[in-house]
């Protein structure tokens, strides 16, 4: 089942991956006054994998186990949670913070961002997961059985 | 106070990324399985003395106020429930490592603290939709452990199990977005004011609609027909965690909104036609069935009848004795099962056509199964006995005597039953091809099994303070008011 | 709410019912898309009239209602992980059964089809 | 008393380990508890016989009047010292008695019974008895069901279990319904001041059920004959002497304040009546000793139900009398029948020849305790029935009926007492013997040793001393039935000169002689008979129903359908709030917006698509169709002013479409066609009546809202506090922030549920070996399918 590989496909894919990552960087940064945020742009990168997934296979996904990907960000939105409590707030509580971003320069920030960044690796965690173990995992033990 | 009110919930979210981080570790997911339940009971204790003094406690998620943001909020009524199942998950963990269940698949530790943070926010949230949040966290866990071991059984019954509760929660989303429509909120203690406003008919039509999406969970008749064929095929710790706790959540959720939302005067005919129904037709299709956990299976929908009949009297005697037998049902259902789950592993089979003479083979399995086996059918002087006594006072003091009635003969026909396994498994001869002696059980997993049935003697013992404390719990749930001026300070 | 959205939630509802209660898997599970569909639309419609998107600064009046928005986003989620469990599911079932069809619950059919008499030589 | 009775259950339950080291001696510790407690009785004799009353309580549960109260009052103390009395004799016999291997349980259990039946006869709380009631009905079960490897012990444990549990259960709601209706479950407080109403009938009416139950009355008493099955030591004790006594002594306790109802002395004469005759009747069809005397019981339990029933003082007295003499004689009764089933190896009388002459010992302390039975002076047994006799003369038009019965009864009783002695000890030609060839041997036995032989001597010299000197038995029962009754008196003499009850017990003893001189053959011969009508026809009716009726209702619910559960669901959503919205005035549909044209538009590509997928037979098509409705909601969502909703809808949809397809590729192209048209037509009503509901309510719970929404809230403070502009966004990370925790909760376990799945394929493909062949059942006409995969 594995596809069969275009040079001009795999040539257009290297320049789209990572536009397409950067495009979800966007969304996940833009999220808090436009349309986007931790969903969206965790589906967007996943999206990138998929392209890589059909381009090239197995190959294309990340070495990493989906499920790391889950529990850092498990760990990360929870634990923004926690921390908002030790430094003596409510759980869940968010500040508003000023930071400097290189490229889009001043912001507000708020501490939620931790948060939606757990959400963010999660979701690309469930997109991989998918490819992975719905695409890439039935194909390798099918090819181990077939003759 | 409102550290503890949190832990029980976030602190397994937290834990569980960190277990599924070390999916290699097995040792390492237990420490911190072990760990963090033990913590979150602690909690639930903390919780527990704290409400029993001061009345109900809340907390806003974020410290958004009520009824924007979230809120977190113990009654006593949650708090009870709170105790009562992280202890039982605890229990369940220990006997689930002596049984080795967590090494049949990986995933089991990080999906078994998701189910305790669940469950835990079931009881504890104070908001419709993220009732509904919880639900789906707890079933999408319960989803994964019913089918842990992936065989052709465990994947059919699986299947039933799933797609049923998938239609449950697309109706929930539906009765939330009536609610949402006819009241523009979702925080329920908000909704106890604007449910009045609108018109009578079609606040019950909404109570009524979440009374049939919490009864699918709660599995009361005529809704509860896939338990009975999904839960017998799970590994043993997975089924006794969902006979005990799964379907109590739903009992929570309509003891809940039925006096919070849509509180009645005086016994609610339909509520008691239904808890008579289930009682009814559980216990008759438990007599029906020849294998230890399917017997087991259908007493839990039986069960669930009188724990519907105390909250269908609508008094707090009614209430209490409902709480009394959740609590009482909890433990004791867990324990059955877990000990179901040694028969299976000592002589390989739950059929009682393939048992028989366990007294004799395995005589600490007969005291543990004997225990909890006259508390479910209410012989005293166990648990059962009380909470079944207090549930039949509440009903005769509201004139339901046929009700009443029903419910002692059920009473009688589960004793039936319990002792059908006991002539079936424990007296008679072994079968021919049974080994000489029985496989030896891992201590652990006795152990666990024990401290459960210890605490099913605990709540007999304690059943005169116990009651006390249900018997508030009931005032609370009768009075919408406490409920309501915690949350919305 | 919007009589035309109305109709289109009910007839998901109907459509996916029909589906869910048949034998096929695979139809079950495009019958519960459809059945969630219907309930995230609804969710939205319940909402209000259709308005701009919610973001700070504009006119609170022209506005949709943020809210259901915001509990559809995570509906979606939810039924979205839940359906590719489903699936990994259905796909165990194949290699399993190579069958697609929802079985009966055996031991149910067994019972139902024993001969009612022998209820007492168990005894 | 309490701690007499804990001191009981204590020593049950250590007594499994104590049998370690004890072996067959630990039944010596039943003996040394039911010791202590008779020496502890025998010290407050003198005081409960000057009217003093001890009484001690433990609150349980108090907010529901569930009290361990104890009082030791003149019945109290009577029926403690049969039972701890008795007990003591019964530990003894069964050391001699039992095997040697595995006493421990044994012990416990009857230890247990001894303290539960302690419980019970002092108990003063309706609700504490009952506890001790049915601890007793517990076990008893595991008694009964000692030699649990046989099925008759098993299916006679069960029995007696089902049938008086089932009576205990009527009797709480009894004691309920009384309880309430007095405002106390305390019996003294009861009997004082008696409740009346038709609640408080009714709840006697159920009482009545409860001890008809325990103490095996017509139409309840087959369980007790079957009980036999129990070792000899438990069926000395709890089928003679003690639990199956419960029930008189419940009859006893509620005949003075109760008796006046209309239907207690109509009812309970006649259930009375009835089983003194037949169990009578069935005690002389015997071959079995055990169950000779086993209905012989049930027959002199009739006896005292009759005796209660009258309810007179002068029956009340009688009746106490009765159940004293009782105790004494039937327990050495079954005790020699034990001991005879020990030496020879059987019980059957037809096998059983000449012990007379190789157990004379044995031979008298049998025939003492069946003279007292027959109601022969000088014996006890005599005294209590020529008293019962007496008081029933003055008892009222119902206690001559009663009297005429008893007199019946008795003769018959004097009938199997002789078919007992003759039966066990006799020399016999083989007139009945099952093979008519066969001449039974003089039975190989000889004379058991003290451990066997010394209770019943004990017990039939008691039956003889009281009839000679019956002052300390009039002195007990006396107080026994004062305590009931307060103008109650007993005079038990032996000799009250030639009067009436006299002349009606020798007319008793005539009747009986006449009765087995004209049944000679049947009585004293060993022909078996069974009833061709069974008389516990009634409980394999039960059983026979209970399963019947099992099977056909979990098989017409439970039919294990997934269609059909999912049916009954959506139906029952529908119909149940349907019904409250249709009683509804008032409720208004608005449909005055239709909606603008984009959004008819994309809702009928929606639809059309939806359709698609509905009616394709192509998994490839369906799953693009499901993709397409997924792209037009996603649309509307735009439409609605929902941009990152939108967002979101489309990515998901593309994951999820490509999710299906992964899936997909390895099943058949097509589905399964079927041809079924009433199910298609089914599904399709049920399709459109949820559809028809869903759009209706839609439309009604809408137009009803009256609040302003809690998301004003939301808009005004989204920036200010939130810190964002996207409001939607703001909520889901921020106001809504638990639920997203939720929500990623739940993408982790998905993940984590797949990974189980993937890797359990890989464990083992094809499936666990051990996994039973599914079955396939079908309601539907299927086609195989296709098997070629793409």
């Amino acid at each position: 089942m594995r596809p069969a590989r275009s040079v001009i496909l795999e040539q257009g894919l290297r320049a789209t991956f990572h536009t397409i990552l950067l495009f979800s960087v966007w969304l996940f940064f833009a999220g808090h006054n436009a349309p986007g945020g931790g969903f969206p742009a965790g589906l967007v990168a996943g999206s990138a994998f998929v392209l890589r997934y059909v381009t090239f296979g197995t190959d294309g996904l990340p070495r990493l186990a989906p499920e790391l990907l889950c529990g850092f960000g498990l760990v990360l939105a929870a634990g923004t949670g926690f921390g908002s409590w030790f430094l003596g707030g409510q759980f869940l509580e968010s500040d508003v913070i000023e930071i400097h971003l290189p490229v889009i320069g001043e912001a507000h920030m708020s501490t939620v961002a931790f948060f939606d960044a757990g959400v963010f690796f999660i979701v690309v965690g469930i997109v991989v997961g998918i490819l992975r173990y719905l695409g890439s995992e039935p194909d390798s033990s099918e090819a181990e059985t077939s003759p | 106070m409102k550290v503890f009110l949190f832990l029980p919930v976030v602190l397994p979210i937290l834990a569980a990324g960190v277990s599924t981080a070390s999916l290699g570790w097995v040792w390492l997911q237990r420490v911190i399985g072990l760990a963090v339940l033990t913590v979150s009971l602690v909690s639930a204790l903390a919780i527990l003395i704290t409400v029993e003094a001061d009345g109900p406690q809340s907390v806003q998620a974020g410290d958004w106020p009520a009824p924007f943001g979230i809120t977190i909020v113990a009654d006593l009524f949650a708090a009870i429930m709170l105790v009562v199942s992280v202890a039982m998950l605890l229990a369940v963990l220990v006997y689930a490592i002596g049984q080795k269940t967590d090494t049949t698949s990986r995933v089991f530790h990080p999906v078994y603290l998701l189910l305790a943070a669940g469950v835990s926010l079931a009881f504890l949230t104070g908001d419709l939709f993220n009732l509904f949040v919880s639900f789906e966290v707890m079933l999408i866990a319960s989803y994964v452990l019913i089918t842990l071991g992936g065989n052709r059984e465990q994947v059919r019954s699986g299947m039933t199990y799933i797609v049923i509760n998938l239609i449950a929660s697309a109706l929930f989303v539906t009765a939330i977005a009536f609610v949402y429509a006819a009241t523009g909120t979702v925080n329920m203690a908000d909704l106890v004011g604007k449910l009045d406003t609108i018109p009578g008919g079609l606040a019950t039509a909404l109570g009524l609609l979440l009374l049939v999406v919490f009864g699918i969970k709660a599995a009361i008749f005529p809704l509860f027909f896939w338990l009975p064929d999904s839960y017998p095929t799970a590994p043993s710790p997975i089924t006794a965690v969902f006979a005990g706790l799964l379907t109590k959540v739903g009992v929570y959720a309509i003891i809940r909104s039925q006096t919070l939302l849509f509180p009645h005067d005086g016994p609610d005919p339909l509520l008691l036609a239904i808890a008579a129904l289930t009682m009814l037709v559980g216990v008759l299709g438990a007599i029906a069935q020849n294998d230890i956990k399917r017997i087991l299976s259908f007493h839990i929908v039986s069960q669930i009848g009188y724990m519907i009949l105390g909250l269908a009297f609508f008094t707090i005697a009614g209430l209490a004795g409902a709480i009394l037998y959740i609590v009482h049902h909890i433990i004791v259902k867990t324990s059955l099962f877990l000990v179901g789950g040694m028969v299976e592993e000592t002589e390989n089979t739950g059929a009682l056509s393939r048992l028989g003479g366990l007294t004799r083979r395995a005589p600490l399995l007969a005291v543990l199964f004997l225990i909890p086996a006259l508390s479910l059918a209410g012989v005293p002087p166990f648990s059962g006995f009380v909470a079944k006594l207090s549930i039949a006072q509440a009903g005769f003091a509201v004139d339901s005597y046929f009700v009443v009635g029903v419910s002692l003969l059920v009473g009688l026909l589960t004793l039936y039953s319990m002792t059908k396994i006991w002539n079936g498994a424990f007296w008679g001869t072994p079968p021919d091809d049974a080994p000489e002696k029985p496989a030896p059980t891992p201590a652990l997993m006795a152990a666990a099994t024990g401290a459960v049935v210890a605490m099913s003697l605990a709540v007999a013992l304690f059943a005169g303070p116990l009651y006390d404390l249900t018997e508030q719990a009931a005032r609370e749930l009768a009075d919408p008011g406490v409920y309501v001026g915690a949350v919305l300070r | 709410m919007i009589l035309v959205l109305a109709l289109t939630i009910g007839a998901l509802f109907s459509l996916g019912t029909y589906l869910v209660l048949q034998r096929n898997l695979t139809r079950v599970i495009i019958g519960l898309a459809l059945l969630t569909h219907g309930a995230n639309l609804l969710l939205l419609g319940v909402g209000g009239k259709a308005g701009e998107p919610p973001v700070s600064g504009i006119d609170p009046s022209t506005m949709s209602d943020p809210l259901p928005q915001a509990m559809v986003l995570t509906a979606i989620v939810i039924s979205f992980s839940v359906t590719m469990f489903l699936l990994a599911l259905a796909y165990r079932s194949w290699t399993l059964n190579r069958s697609d069809e929802v079985e009966d619950d055996v031991e149910d059919r067994r019972i139902a089809r024993e001969p009612v008499r022998d209820a007492e030589d168990r005894l | 008393m309490l701690v007499l009775i804990a001191l009981h259950f204590v020593v049950a339950l250590s007594a499994p380990f104590a049998a370690r080291a004890f072996g067959r001696r630990v039944l010596l510790l039943g003996a040394a508890v039911s010791g202590v407690t008779f020496a502890w009785l025998l010290l407050r004799t003198g005081d409960v016989l000057n009217g003093e009353v001890l009484s001690e309580q433990l609150v349980w549960v108090g907010d529901i009047g569930l009290k361990l109260s104890v009082r030791l009052d003149g019945f109290g103390l009577m029926m403690a010292l049969l039972v701890s009395g008795i007990g003591v004799l019964v530990f003894l016999y069964a050391t001699a008695y039992m095997p040697r291997e595995k006493n421990g349980r044994f012990c416990g259990y009857l230890i247990a019974f001894a303290g539960s039946m302690l419980g019970l006869v002092l108990s003063n709380n309706l609700l504490g008895l009952f506890v001790f009631w049915e601890l007793t009905t517990i076990t008893s079960y595991l008694l009964i069901g000692w030699e649990d490897t046989l099925e008759s012990a098993r299916s006679a444990a069960w029995r007696a279990l089902i049938v008086t549990g089932a009576g205990g259960l009527a009797m709480l709601a009894g004691f309920i319904l009384i309880g309430q209706a007095a405002g106390t479950y305390e019996l003294s407080a009861i009997t004082e001041a008696p409740p009346g109403g038709v609640a408080v009938a009714v709840g006697v009416g159920l009482v009545l059920l409860g001890a008809f139950t325990k103490s095996a009355q017509f139409p309840f008493q087959g369980w007790l004959p079957d009980a036999m099955a129990a070792p000899t030591p438990v069926s000395a004790y709890l089928h003679s002497a003690t639990m199956v006594k419960a029930g008189i002594v419940l009859l006893a306790r509620f005949a003075a304040p109760f008796s006046d109802l209309d239907f207690w002395q109509p009812v309970v004469i006649g259930i009375g009546l009835t089983t003194m005759l037949i169990g009578g009747v069935r005690a002389l069809q015997q071959t079995d000793l055990k169950r000779l005397l086993a209905f012989g019981t049930v027959s002199q339990l009739g006896f005292m139900t009759t005796l209660f029933g009258v309810g007179t003082s002068e029956a009340i007295a009688a009746g106490v009398a009765v159940i004293f003499a009782h105790s004494l004689f039937k327990a050495g009764l079954f005790m020699v029948a034990g001991a005879v089933d020990h030496e020879a190896g059987t019980r059957d009388l037809r096998e059983l020849t000449g012990l007379r002459h190789r157990m004379p010992v044995t031979f008298w302390v049998a025939t003492i305790c069946a003279a007292s039975m027959a109601a022969i002076p000088p014996l006890l047994g005599f005294l209590s029935k020529e008293l019962a006799y007496d008081e029933l003369l003055h008892s009222g038009d119902w206690g001559i009926v009663a009297l005429a019965g008893i007199i019946a009864g008795s003769a018959i009783t004097l009938a199997y007492s002789v078919r007992f002695v003759w039966g066990a000890f006799w020399d016999k030609t083989p007139s009945g013997a099952p093979s008519a060839a066969r001449v039974p041997e003089p039975t190989a036995a000889h004379e058991p040793g003290l451990g066997l032989l010394g209770p019943p001597a004990l017990l039939a010299a008691l039956s003889l001393l009281f009839g000679l000197w019956p002052e300390p038995a009039a002195a007990l029962t006396g107080a026994a039935a004062e305590a009931l009754d307060q103008v109650a008196e007993v005079h038990l003499t032996l000799w009250n000169g030639l009067t009436l009850p006299l002349v009606l017990s020798l007319v008793t003893i005539a009747l009986g002689v006449g009765l087995i001189a004209l049944a000679r053959t049947s009585i004293l011969g060993g022909r078996e008979f069974e009833p061709r009508f069974a008389p516990d026809a009634g409980y394999r009716v039960f059983v026979d129903g209970l399963g019947v009726s099992a099977r056909y209702v979990s098989a017409a619910v439970q039919n294990g359908s997934l269609p059909v559960y999912l049916g009954v669901i959506l139906v029952t959503a529908v119909a149940l709030p349907s019904a409250a919205l249709l009683s509804t005035d008032g409720l208004g549909i608005d449909t005055s917006r239709a909606g603008s044209g984009i959004q008819i538009a994309v809702c009928a590509l929606v639809i059309v698509a939806a359709l698609g997928t509905t009616l394709a037979r192509r998994r490839f098509v369906a799953v693009m169709l499901l993709g397409a409705v997924g792209y037009g909601i996603g649309t509307l969502f735009i439409i609605q002013g929902g941009p990152d909703l939108a967002l979101t809808q489309f990515v998901v949809e593309t994951v999820g479409v490509i999710g299906f397809m992964l899936v997909l590729r390895h099943l058949p192209q097509e589905f399964v066609r079927r041809r079924h048209r009433p199910t298609k037509v089914l599904r399709a009503a049920v399709a459109i009546i949820v559809g028809v509901f869903v759009t209706l309510f839609a439309l009604v719970a809408f137009t009803a809202r009256g609040a302003v929404p809690i998301s004003d809230y939301f808009i005004e403070n989204a920036e200010s506090l939130g810190g964002g502009k996207n409001i939607v966004n703001v909520i889901v990370v921020d106001f809504r922030g638990l639920d997203t925790l939720g929500e990623i909760s739940v993408v982790t376990v998905a993940v984590l549920g797949i990974v189980s799945l993937v890797f359990a394929v890989r464990r083992g493909r094809g499936g666990d070996p051990d996994a039973p062949v599914t079955e396939l059942a079908r309601d539907d006409v299927a086609e195989p399918a296709p098997s070629e995969a793409p």
